[in-house]
């Protein structure tokens, strides 16, 4: 394991306190391994995600105006406990209520919705909860537990940070967040495995030729192992699954996301973006605005993956409107 | 010896303890398959801070005991092993209530209490819980219940009885190995899961093991 | 080789072409590989920098009010033509003349050097040249070129900007510009070689405990190849060296920048920042301002650098100043 | 054969321009011991554009045509080798101007022209040119060319005096193995450069050689 690292148990709880070293408007609460902006407005809706760390700048970094108000910090890919989301709600409640953003995976979704009713019933405070589920690698279906939430996520937070920003109430900002859930897609590939700190050694092995096609942000298998392709082929092929998916149609406005999963360079990003915009171009398909880069990592995995929002007036409205994070600011 | 005490039960679940820390990489392991390779990590993180806070924790009869182990595992096992682990405790804790000694019978509701406690939590969240077949340690704690219920109706001794009822578990962690998994992460991969135990149900056959073991060297 | 690319004849032109569609403000002029603003304002001094690729978000995501006019892209680690500069100081003139940013290269010396020659010789533009030397590893001495330009041209590059946006003229903007460039200093370490995409293989090996210290942004050697240290012993060896040779004393303001190479994702940015912070504060210099992120990257080197600009009020004002570039907000 | 036409030339730089975009990859090998790794590749670019733009190149005179290959050397040769090899070529032009015919004291004075350009441009930019000794292509193209110079003044025949020459540059790489590099980005590295040769004298030692086993095959 080659990482820039004192030990693995301190790992997340050093990566927090650099963070908040580097941008003194955010505090970071170590007993709970949350990040929260120094004030909170408790004239709005209170927005909370987070999950295991190892996405970084996901989800810490996308606390500040216009986003996230608190992000809980779980261990590396591992669900942060019910106290902890707990203390993060009672610990920035609103007058307007609370809204968590949760990514759809079993962990995340059982300590979220414990830590909300807790809240509910010993603080009555207002939690509401939405869980993100773009990943298009994971087929729907009844007998499952539904699709992964992944980098459209980084799309969700920034559409309901608008709305609350705006002044809406918690079940607008809810109705929003779900829109803007309702139409995101993504899918990704990896190019090679991640290294859990803990562990040490990579999550899965892979051929110096292979790339695991439609891989989760945790290094979980896709959809299958293949030898990989070029940059314009991946754009193609992925595109053209989430067009079919999302029904995506000629004229359509979308918004773009091209996310590195940690280990991938900005250069090879940029590149890819190109091969994606060229496809899209020849869909007729209009790009409204694009995002290049790390968003939601799988540690140091080398690969990447495209989300695509589906606009509609309120999203544009609420994508345009300002945003000043550590990670993005527009 | 078929009385089980307070003692009997701080015995074993410092035992469980040992089991989980040293082989928290090993179970990092398993859930690498088809999961995302934390497990051992979460449930690890837990039992560790379970021994250091060992001396706090109420030891005035079985339930609170069971009860306070279960709210450090809740505050201190990440991932989905948070609030499954420390329901069962919980769930275990409410079903023995304020006993200093049980038996045979006494063990087996518990498990069952246990089992039934994590089925509420994935219902919670999900509409519904694991039942044996998803590949969750379900799977494995079940079946283990299961048997110490048979074996008390049957009148067995305790120790054979804890030392089938884990048989039981690793058989039901085996049997993971030839389905897809429907609940947890694992779910998320389809049939890639086939070939694979289930980390969580692999992990209770290999405590519950190591329980009857050390229970019957006792 | 895993990478996300086409194929490496096309790679720099491709990527170019990602970053222009993601951020419309720019324009790519393929023949010279020229990242430019669509609107160059004729009434402030022209700021132009560049060099080889595979340094990105340098320096083509510099480009934006507040820094960089212009960003010539050479290929990968291999500094931009005569033609090429040439033509980008052509394309940008404006009245108040050009500044050129040069990282202290060989190659990147003779080629800007020709061009300015060309362009004040044939063209009647007013062109002068600064050159970084930030790379404390490589020892300066009269029988070599100089210390190598690394990270401590994006402060260079900001600082000058901001002069450039307040309107001083090309003398002014270059004193200021010398300034920061006396002022900063850098030194980094690579856990992992770079592949450049034509050679296809590790520019160097390296062993699975060991790290190259000291070394440059093109993957060439440094001071040592030694064991890995921790994230603490790094922090405390690079900022002491660091100190030392700017002279910093109890009381000093900087800014400081911990840049990641490409692979080394930003949680261990975060965590080494935490580092390299606790032994400033224990030095009691106060840091002013933190940048963390991969702002001068090696490919896909993993790694990273640490820079420290050495701050009084002027360059405390021009950092403070306005920026909106794809690579650097404030 | 002791007369050099136009068309020598012309098979001269041709001859060069394949040896070089054959060796683009070893070159690259050569500059990642101490350099970037990218040498072989910057010039490779500028004679693969060379070779595209092959038809268009003036062929007037020997001066007209290593003029034109200088300027698509200067414009397509990436890194520190446009301005180099771009000077080079357009000082060995402006050495013979429009001839159309010399001998070897003619390629003598060339190549010792090629070299003084080389040393002007470091001047420019550095203050100071590089001489042998500093560990750059110099070192090569110097000896190479005060061979060909004693050769001239010797009155020995050319194609002999070429592979004499050849041998000088390759002996004059060899030679950079052992000294720490004082001029271009090897520089950088100082000692650790000990042990490798630098990569553009090296690859003019098998450029040279080339040339040379080719005019004596013809
Ligand atoms: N709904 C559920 N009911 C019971 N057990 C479950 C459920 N979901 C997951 N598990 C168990 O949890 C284990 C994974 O735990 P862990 O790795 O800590 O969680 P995560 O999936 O959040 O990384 C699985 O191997 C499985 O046995
Ligand atoms: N000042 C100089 N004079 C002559 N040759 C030089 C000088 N600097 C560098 N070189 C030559 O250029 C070669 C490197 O070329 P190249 O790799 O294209 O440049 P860069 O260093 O920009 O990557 C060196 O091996 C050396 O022979
Ligand atoms: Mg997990
Ligand atoms: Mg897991
Ligand atoms: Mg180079
Ligand atoms: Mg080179």
């Amino acid at each position: 394991m080659k990482k820039i690292i004192n030990k693995p148990e301190t790992f997340v709880i050093e990566m927090c306190q650099g963070l908040a070293k580097a941008h003194p408007e955010l505090e970071f609460i170590e007993k709970h391994k949350i990040v929260k902006k120094k004030e909170i407005n408790k004239d709005k809706v209170t927005l909370i995600s987070g999950g295991g760390s190892g996405h970084e700048p996901a989800h810490a970094g996308f606390v500040g105006k216009g986003m996230l108000d608190v992000a809980v910090c779980g261990d590396v890919f591992a669900s942060p406990t019910t106290i902890q989301v707990y203390n993060a709600i009672c610990k920035s409640a609103s007058k307007k209520g609370t809204l968590l953003i949760i990514k759809n995976y079993s962990g995340d979704c059982m300590n979220f919705d414990g830590a909300a009713e807790m809240a509910k019933e010993d603080d009555d405070i207002n939690v509401e909860q939405v869980y993100v589920n773009d990943d298009i690698a994971v087929k729907d279906s009844l007998y499952t537990v539904g699709r992964r939430g992944v980098a459209g996520t980084v799309f969700v937070h920034k559409i309901a940070g608008a709305a609350a920003e705006k002044g809406k109430s918690l079940k607008e900002a809810k109705e929003v967040a779900n829109k803007a859930i309702a139409n995101v897609r993504s899918l990704g590939f990896a190019l090679t495995s991640c290294t859990v700190p803990a562990k040490g050694t990579p999550t899965f092995d892979i051929g110096d030729d292979e790339m695991e096609f439609g891989v989760g942000i945790h290094g979980e298998p896709g959809i299958a192992r293949e030898k990989i392709q070029s940059s314009d082929e991946l754009a193609k092929r992925i595109v053209n699954a989430i067009i079919t998916d999302l029904k995506l149609k000629q004229g359509d406005e979308i918004a773009l996301l091209i996310n590195g999963f940690g280990a991938t360079p900005l250069q090879e990003l940029y590149l890819f973006n190109n091969s994606v915009s060229n496809v899209l171009e020849e869909k007729k398909i209009n790009i409204y605005k694009t995002l290049v880069g790390n968003y939601m990592t799988a540690i140091d995995m080398a690969g990447a993956s495209v989300s695509i929002l589906k606009l509609d007036a309120e999203l544009k409205e609420m994508l345009d409107y300002e945003v000043n994070t550590p990670a993005l600011k527009l | 010896m078929n009385k089980l005490t307070t003692q009997d039960f701080i015995f074993m679940v410092d035992t469980m303890a040992n089991i989980i820390i040293e082989n928290e990489v090993p179970f990092c392991e398993l859930d690498s398959a088809a999961g995302d390779g934390d497990f051992g990590m979460s449930v690890a993180k837990g039992f560790k801070q379970l021994k250091k806070d060992w001396n706090d924790v109420d030891k005035d009869d079985i339930g609170s005991f069971l009860k306070g182990c279960g709210m450090i595992i809740l505050e201190y096992c990440g991932g989905a092993s948070g609030p499954i682990w420390g329901s069962a405790f919980r769930g275990a804790a409410k079903c023995i209530g304020d006993a200093k000694e049980t038996n045979l019978q006494g063990l087996a509701d518990i498990m069952q209490a246990a089992a039934e406690a994590v089925y509420k939590t994935g219902e919670k969240s999900f509409g519904k819980g694991a039942v044996v077949g998803d590949k969750t340690l379900i799977d494995a704690l079940v079946p283990c219940a299961d048997s110490l219920t048979a074996s008390a109706k049957a009148g067995e001794e305790l120790i054979p009885a804890m030392k089938k009822a884990a048989q039981a578990a690793v058989d039901g962690a085996e049997k993971t190995k030839y389905i897809s998994a429907k609940m947890g992460r694992a779910a998320n991969v389809g049939d890639r899961s086939i070939n694979y135990p289930d980390a969580g149900a692999y992990a209770l056959g290999v405590i519950f093991t190591g329980i009857s073991d050390a229970m019957s060297k006792k």
